[in-house]
């Protein structure tokens, strides 16, 4: 597919746009060949990614905007979320042990498990790109 | 009690108000707390965690937290996270009240 | 709401992508206190602006893009649509005469009834801005 | 026939192919062709047209074109396009079927 084959959504930094990425999301997931499960499993990678910048970049600032890019084509999507907030501490960014059962923590492990490749960049002067990519299994 | 709908960090708060409220209501001889979830076709980790809380505040209490009916996303999430063994899930009401 | 509280959707103009608009949209339309009813008519009209992009604007052209930027608030939404095709002639947009049954002609008409304003704007070098605006009602 | 989905300017060519599809296959004896439009919960103008085009093709052949079941979102469309009128439309198939 061409590199126009891309869609973008920027949404205000508020929780109640999450559901506006999950229905955007799900039908480009699914015309790229993944499965409802898998389909599923994406979005929800994709929701808890949205709700971290959210939570920590923008610190709960409802005022600002989130950037999704989502690239598809046959058995591969790259969803790469930017925010313009403050920069990702790589070092803080830690799934907790599930063991230990205790609200939290349960984001990043969604994403560990869900994606390929979780990429945090913070080269640029403000804020994150996260690239989230998976080939179909 | 029931939940309905998708519950994200949009709506988890709602939920925990409910659930909150659900506790002030219960009998004095409860023995177990009942949520259906077969109205809930997304729940992200903040629906987890309001959870999690809950069956913390029944353990409190001396009170079971079961969960009835998840549609079959709602059980993939639940897999994901490791959670099918945390809590106790039935198919049905019935089964869920069955033995209390 | 403030200027942030915009969405913003860029897809590929192929037809495809019709169904990630309407997915996007509607929880939009709905938030912002429109009836199912209501949000089914405006998400109806917006596919066929978009539909008329993708067969007029860019001439059956996939590889061009669409954006579309929706704002909402209580009780009204204004949804902008872009193009960057050929600009619209608006001498040539009519809605047919619906007592003649026949394919075409259909969505303008649509488009008309269920919005309370639409506007063709192609003071541009290039493209067409097509804004849309319903009031609740 | 039954169709199935949204048909919108991306999915309705193929439903013009499967009704292309259901004329060749029809009995020499058949006084209707009826297409069951319970699961479709979206149509544009394509759509529209795609049957608008089914109708003139039944009306050539002698051929009553009857749709059934509509959702409530098509109804609304149909509406909205001044088509309740124009298309013969029946609540169930056994309606559809009965006084052919
Ligand atoms: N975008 C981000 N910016 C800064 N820190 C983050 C970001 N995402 C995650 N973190 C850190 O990683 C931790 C784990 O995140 P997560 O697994 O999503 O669980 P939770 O948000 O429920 O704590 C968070 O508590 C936070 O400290
Ligand atoms: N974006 C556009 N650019 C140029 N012409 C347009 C555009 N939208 C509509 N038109 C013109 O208006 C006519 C009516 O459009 P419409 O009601 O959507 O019906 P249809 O597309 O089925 O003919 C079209 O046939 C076309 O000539």
């Amino acid at each position: 597919m061409t590199a126009t084959a891309a869609v973008t959504l920027t949404v205000p930094s508020h929780p109640k746009y999450l559901y506006v990425i999950r229905s955007a999301l799900y039908p480009l997931v699914i015309d790229a060949g993944f499965s409802k499960k898998e389909a599923g499993k994406i979005i929800l990678a994709v929701d808890e990614a949205c709700s971290n910048v959210i939570k920590y970049a923008y610190e709960g600032d409802h005022s600002q905007i989130i950037t999704l890019k989502a690239t598809t084509e046959d058995g591969r999507c790259t969803i790469v979320i930017e925010d313009f907030g403050k920069q990702v501490d790589a070092s803080r960014i830690a799934p907790r042990d599930l063991a230990d059962v205790r609200p939290g923590g349960l984001g990043t492990h969604f994403m560990g498990t869900v994606f390929d490749r979780v990429e945090y960049d913070t080269s640029r002067e403000r804020g994150t790109l996260l690239t989230l990519e998976k080939r179909k299994g | 009690m029931k939940i309905r709908g998708d519950v994200d960090m949009s709506t988890s708060p709602d939920v925990r108000g409910k659930i909150a409220e659900a506790f002030r209501q219960i009998d004095a001889g409860s023995k177990a707390v009942l949520i259906d979830l077969s109205q809930v076709r997304y729940m992200d980790s903040s629906g987890i965690a309001t959870l999690v809380e809950a069956m913390q505040n029944c353990m409190k209490r001396s009170l079971r937290l079961r969960l009835v009916d998840l549609s079959p996303p709602v059980r993939d999430i639940f897999e994901l996270a490791r959670l099918s063994s945390v809590f106790e899930i039935y198919a049905s009401l019935a089964e869920a009240e069955a033995g209390l």
